[in-house]
């Protein structure tokens, strides 16, 4: 603690991706990630770089996809109704292998629905709202010191599998402060060969997702895709597993939820209850088998989320019915509470014993 | 007295040697030539790159000697400006049609031109939707016939044809702003000369340049080259008369500003 | 241990301000801490608010329901904050600025003229210090007053550090009012 | 006016004529015309008829979209 | 055949859309859906109707919700980048339970991609790409015949539940043409006392997504729409099962990919192989419960799709570990084909057998 | 001599019975206020449905006592298109901030002035995003210090303030045009006259009508409110001067494309 | 000048009123200002110190953005 | 009985109309029939094509990867499909337009003057006409030259009717021809 800072978590992930290097940062103001463009206007002006309130949200993601072609590290923020104005942007960053980074600080929906923190984009970010069979890498950290690692972590994973890298986190989590240290610059250095920076002293180079001759080179496209992101999903797992060792119970949740779900864990485990928390770093790709493993082991497994039953699909996608999966979700700005994940596990263990009592 | 021959016109170095895919009397391939001409003569080729739009000229990098990249139907300027931003000693070249540039990115537009970024765009106006089958564009003419307006454009009901340059023309940024056209060999001369100039500013590091050329569309107007450029002539010119809207540097854009 | 204080106010009474320093000071003294302001509308004109958790242990979600602390430095934030206090937990009020006296007899209330102290000491807007410096006595095992004088330091901007001194004196009033209220109780 | 006197000849690349009669609208001598025969892509190219009167004018040059025509101009060695 | 007619499939949907009484169709131009506006251009010109050629997919799907909120039947069709487009506009008229038929003649992608037919956009249409906890009916119609039927339906089921309906169909459903009978009208009406049209006698209306006011108004608002989703998961289960009864293999696949699918299990039926074809007709509410029954009969479920691993997903969560799920996905434009599937079937029967005899 | 009190002025019927969320001080009340007496002298009220835009008016519903409705931000004018298409004898006004009306949706703006919708925009420019917390908007000053220029606006880096009525007037459909101000009594006449015209030309179906309204954010500008309606008379009337662009029935409008 | 004469009162609601001072600023007899107590919402709202010599000119209310105050006039009683 | 057939050629000789009068025509003889242009590229200049199933089973997929019938009416089209025929299929080809006779000896190939007839009649538009009346005694199975008669009345719209005594004229060229040729192999 001692030698921390205090930062908004939306700050955090500013610095941090000053400190990654990028300096060519566009977005459209919204709520709650507008700390994120205030402080870069600040910093951008300090360091030389460039900040551009874009004039939308459409306007933004695309000067990304121009600075990423040009090399650069490049990043743009939102937050959920203008996370869903990128998604075709998106579908074109991701089908012309141009690296970024993308923030969405979500916020309930739908629609124009409420500022209040929330999970109701998971679908969004993990299956893409854009157009085509395309995949972002999706990171979720869990508090202001995971929001400036993950930061640092993307920036680097956009350039080594030329993806766009989405940080998905909740308005809570932006909005709060908490001690961090911050990271230092890795030094990670990667070749941009195929930028677009004039054909002077080599040929030239094309920076399209459009594939129109012959017939098939669209198919053999999305092949290519495919091979990466199945690759990206060997590679890229990233999952945080809290007293799940001897779990006969699981809780599976990320970011805001599973700090509450993890103050839940020890309570119980305090009481003796044997619970575990799954907490998937990496929404994207999903770390499926590692829970398919663990659910074998258990009982149950209770999806907690701020959102209606997203994450859930997941869950169950890896568990495939190896273990019974339960849901406890709040919308619109609500944050899950102990009591009632405590209340629910209970109930799970009740129900339990007095099954067992019965047979 | 011997006569001798010398090259008076050669295709330009700048073009790539493949076909395009435009249609027979396309203004398209006009527009490219005289681009490529350009670039080479300024000594930029190399350093240049062209954002091609969503449109029939989506694959313009094809066809020119230099380095491309895609934008998203409308984003073309928003996509030169991240770049532009990124890489401030190249040249870069917004090429867009009027569905592009009017339509779906008329935000992008005004928004560039009026941050005044270094860059040039190419407008070209062919009054329809070339790529998606002859579609009104904002600049078809009142009563013009096109797929969506089968008993001719109503302007009471659909609005009017929409001028870029005069829209472009009330903002403080741009430094330069001209209307030009390719339906006959001295509206060809001229439109290269705006060419030249937009992109000598461009490497001067200037500021926004913005040419408008109004273009033939053979295939989705329905008539043979020739009567297209003639209609750009009987036609076209009455609502978007050929002009030099701007033409002053930087420095002149602010003062007027500051006065 | 773990308090859960929630500060609240109009816009310029300098809220986020008090629940910063009051973080920083416990993050110093090797405290969880964590800082929310209120950023429940979009709009404006409402009341402004902080919620701050100060804590031994992992702190899981930085929102309140049912704080142990309040400080409410005007009406409307007495108005939304008091039925939330827990029972048993505690009310600090800015007697300058509300005029009738809280209603809940399940919790331990502190009254004080804290925008008067402010302006006694040649501003309006100290009412924060004066509130927290009560603060530091009530609850004498959360921050000590070397701790927010060195968080006054780092939170603090360099323009605005002069009137650290003053903060300070203002802060010391605060902690003496309540010194004297616990005295009388 | 200017190409008082000038003289000249296109050539014309039948494989990259569309055939859009551009350069035939525009020749101010009327000497280009569509060919009989069809080009590689099934089109008919333009040819031109005359070139003896050819001003080098550059008018076909400068219409075609496919930068099918390049011109060469005649000049005196002397005046090289 | 005798008294039916030929018709593109995207003029029958715009013909049948007319039929259901639709009168304010928007849309922008984009390719392989462009015969929609262009009949509509003619036709609305006789009916009196409105059709406006909108500057954008943005602004085409807010003057569907301006037209909706005014309480006439409305439509808007795009195809998938500006499908894209349209997402936050989408979450809007959901939050705000405005009723509307919204069409995707899906090509490929991602990014501009091409634009022959594909089936990419799957994940988009049922999970919605737009942001927070939102449904919208999903339909999908296999030929020309249901295109017309099922838009109908469209507009029927949209007034009902207060809810967008979109119809998923694929460029090559879009652009070929069939024999068809129209629909006849079907006369039904709906009360909407809800639409914007002036207080004058009666107490003001409001139509927003927005909860501002108290905190909980947005959850208590996702709690209603949750429960209508429910309800809709209920009553609106369409499927068509093929040829699936005594079936020990089955094929999942809907639109143009179940064309194929149904003629590669009358091929492997006629050669003795047990084969069906579970074809959803909704997408959302998928018919989970329905296959989750079948799986319980079959050896191996075979996803076949024109995509690379979205409608699996669906499979995937109602087989439920049941059964195992296989895949055969074509992408960028292609169209499965009939040899590829059976002889995907036809290997499990191999394998099948050569395990029997092992044992 | 007796001597009786007779009311003068009332607080009109058209403002629901509810506090505003509005900062004290802020334009958007006096403009709201203007709006409900003139659709109740209009006798319109009762078939008018208010746009509100995303923004600090995003709940101007609650406070006009008419039905209300939502748009997306910066799609209002698309919203009321669909809206006007759907019921054309119902008053259909779109009420918009400066990011809503010029940022993100200037396309949108552009278009529905373009097609001559019969709808009115009132368009509150108050040189800052209110909502977010008082970023650059398109109208912001150069120079003027906002959360995302902390230096102040500086045109040749991040554009200069776009002018709205002046961008509208170079389309051919819009009936009226005009820009006026908040910031005193007298101002606050005239923008009453404005909405009065706009709301009339409406309900007699002429055609599209823009009235942009400069207006006090104290809030985001750091300032007590009567120092911001100096501010607008001092510093803001230079880039936006008070001004009538247009004023004529459609058919003028007609006539002079025609011509 | 056009308010020769004339004679009023402001009327304003103090709940309604948010202390904006857009009023007061714009009196032109200066007769307007800051009330010393709070109203519920805990603000200085409005109040006039010198009814007598107001002329109804109707500044204060034109001003107003949540139309808190409203406006009396004197008028003859056998003139109406 | 299932026929994929391909008609392919420039955009003005009238490829998707050829199509979809062999599809009415097919259709109300009882068969299952589909239509598809290619819309491969949303893009200028190439050839235009369209593929027809006619079949008395369902149609699975519009798209024909080998026609058994390919109908080429200029050069493009030819180079395009020929490979693509299927073993034993059936190539029409527009000898008017077509220098160069097609190398595959695995398929029925059958020249036809279309242009040259059709400009003989008057109109340089009429190729297709002369390909479809081929056909029609080439596959006598397909459809009736009656069933296509009452489709031009039904496919083509009101306006260009009056063409339709020409066309049909037209036709029975193109049907008197291939009896010519299938007489002389
Ligand atoms: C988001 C999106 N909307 C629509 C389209 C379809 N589309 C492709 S090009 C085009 C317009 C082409 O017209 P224009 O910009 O005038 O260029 P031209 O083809 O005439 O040169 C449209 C609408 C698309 N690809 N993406
Ligand atoms: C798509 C989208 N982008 C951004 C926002 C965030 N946002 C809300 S209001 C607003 C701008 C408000 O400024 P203005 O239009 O000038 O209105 P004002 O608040 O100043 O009256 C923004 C950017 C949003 N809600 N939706
Ligand atoms: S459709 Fe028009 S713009 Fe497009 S290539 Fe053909 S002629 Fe050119
Ligand atoms: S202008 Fe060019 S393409 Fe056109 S006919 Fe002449 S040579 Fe051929
Ligand atoms: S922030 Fe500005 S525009 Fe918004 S309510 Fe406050 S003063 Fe008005
Ligand atoms: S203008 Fe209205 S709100 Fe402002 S101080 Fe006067 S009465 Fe109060």
């Amino acid at each position: 603690m001692l030698g921390k800072v205090l930062m908004k978590g939306n700050e955090a992930l500013a610095e941090a991706a000053l400190i990654a290097g990028c300096r060519h940062y566009f977005a459209y103001p919204i709520t709650p990630q507008n700390e994120i463009p205030v402080y870069m206007a600040r910093r951008m002006a300090e360091l030389g770089g460039t900040f551009i309130q874009a004039e939308s949200e459409l306007a933004a993601i695309s000067m990304v996809m121009g600075a990423s072609a040009g090399g650069v590290r490049t990043m743009t923020s939102s937050s959920s109704p203008g996370m869903a104005l990128k998604q075709e942007g998106i579908s074109y960053l991701a089908g012309a292998e141009l690296p970024c980074v993308l923030v969405n600080v979500m916020r309930g929906g739908p629609g124009l629905g409420g500022i209040a923190g929330s999970q109701g984009d998971y679908f969004q970010a993990t299956r893409g709202g854009g157009n085509g069979d395309y995949r972002t890498i999706v990171l979720a950290p869990g508090n202001a010191q995971e929001l400036a690692d993950f930061t640092v972590d993307a920036f680097d994973l956009a350039d080594e599998y030329r993806i766009p890298v989405l940080i998905l986190v909740d308005g809570y989590l932006g909005q709060m402060s908490e001690p961090l240290t911050l990271p230092k610059p890795n030094g990670k250095k990667f070749e941009k060969s195929w930028a677009v920076r004039g054909s002077e002293g080599k040929s030239k180079n094309i920076i399209a997702s459009l594939r129109l001759v012959p017939d098939s080179a669209l198919e053999v496209h999305n092949l290519h895709l495919q091979d990466k992101y199945e690759k990206i999903t060997e590679e890229v797992r990233h999952v945080d597993e809290y007293r799940c060792e001897d779990a006969e119970w699981l809780i599976v949740a990320y970011g805001a939820a599973a700090r509450v779900a993890r103050k839940a864990v020890d309570s119980l485990r305090t009481g003796g209850t044997r619970v575990g928390l799954f907490r998937p770093l990496s929404l994207w790709p999903f770390p499926d088998r590692e829970l398919n493993e663990f659910a074998k082991e258990v009982e149950k497994v209770l999806t907690v989320e701020m959102s209606l039953g997203q994450l859930i699909e997941d869950v169950k996608l890896s568990v495939n019915g190896e273990a019974e999966v339960d849901f406890y979700g709040r919308a619109g700005g609500a944050v899950p509470t102990l009591d009632d994940i405590i209340g629910r596990i209970y109930s799970y263990e009740h129900q339990d014993h007095t099954h067992v009592q019965a047979s | 007295m011997s006569i001798k021959t010398i090259p008076m016109y050669r295709r330009p170095e700048g073009l790539s040697d493949v076909r395009t895919h435009y249609c027979p009397g396309c203004g398209h391939g006009i527009i490219h030539k005289l681009i490529a001409e350009v670039l080479v003569e300024l000594d930029i080729i190399g350093k240049t790159i062209i954002i091609a739009p969503v449109g029939c000229s989506v694959l313009a990098y094809k066809y020119i000697e230099v380095d491309g990249l895609e934008a998203a139907h409308g984003r073309a300027p928003a996509v030169a400006t991240g770049l532009k931003r990124a890489l401030p000693n190249r040249i870069v070249i917004s090429y867009q049609g009027d569905g592009d540039l009017l339509a779906i990115g008329v935000g992008e537009t005004v928004h560039a031109a009026n941050r005044g970024e270094k860059i040039t765009v190419f407008f070209v106006n062919n009054a329809n939707y070339g790529m998606t089958g002859g579609q009104m564009a904002p600049t078809s003419l009142e009563g013009q016939k096109t797929t969506t307006t089968p008993h001719g454009r109503d302007g009471t009901e659909v609005g009017y044809p929409i001028r870029a340059c005069e829209l472009i023309d009330t903002l403080v940024a741009p430094a330069y702003i001209e209307r030009t056209s390719v339906h006959n060999p001295g509206a060809v001369k001229k439109t290269k000369k705006a060419i030249l100039k937009a992109l000598s500013y461009q490497k001067e590091g200037i500021g926004y340049s913005f040419v408008e050329i109004l273009s033939m569309c053979p295939t989705n107007w329905g008539v043979e080259p020739a009567t297209a450029a003639e209609w750009i002539k009987t036609d076209m010119l009455k609502s978007f008369p050929l002009k030099k809207f701007r033409d002053r540097p930087m420095e002149a854009a602010v003062e007027k500003e500051a006065s | 241990m773990t308090e859960e204080i929630v500060i609240a106010g109009f816009g310029g009474q300098g809220v986020l301000l008090a629940g910063k320093l009051l973080c920083v000071a416990a993050m110093r003294r090797g405290l969880q801490v964590s800082h929310i302001p209120s950023y429940g509308a979009e709009m404006r004109g409402g009341t402004a608010n902080c919620s701050v958790v100060i804590s031994t242990e992992d702190i899981p979600s930085p929102v309140i329901e049912c704080p142990s602390v309040v400080i409410a430095l005007n009406g409307p934030s007495l108005v939304k904050f008091l039925p939330r206090i827990r029972l048993g937990g505690m009310l600090i009020w800015n007697r300058s600025l509300i005029a009738i006296a809280p209603s809940r007899s399940d919790l331990f209330s502190f009254p004080l003229d804290a925008t008067d102290i402010s302006l006694a000491n040649g501003t309006e807007r100290a009412a924060n210090m004066v509130a927290i410096g009560a603060l530091l006595r009530l609850k004498p095992n959360l921050v000590s007053m070397k701790s927010i004088e060195a968080a006054l330091d780092e939170v603090i901007s360099s323009r605005n550090r002069k009137y650290n001194s003053l903060n300070l004196r203002i802060l010391s009033v605060g902690y003496e009012m309540a010194e004297k209220i616990v005295a009388n109780k | 006016m200017g190409n008082n006197g000038n003289r000249g000849v296109p050539i014309i690349d039948k494989e990259r004529c569309k055939g859009c009669g551009l350069c035939i609208a525009n020749c101010p001598k009327k000497i280009l015309a569509k060919s009989k025969e069809l080009n590689s892509q099934g089109l008919h190219y333009t040819v031109c008829i005359d070139e003896s009167i050819c001003i080098a004018c550059g008018a076909c040059a400068l219409m075609c979209p496919d930068a099918a025509i390049e011109i060469d101009k005649f000049v005196e060695a002397e005046a090289v």
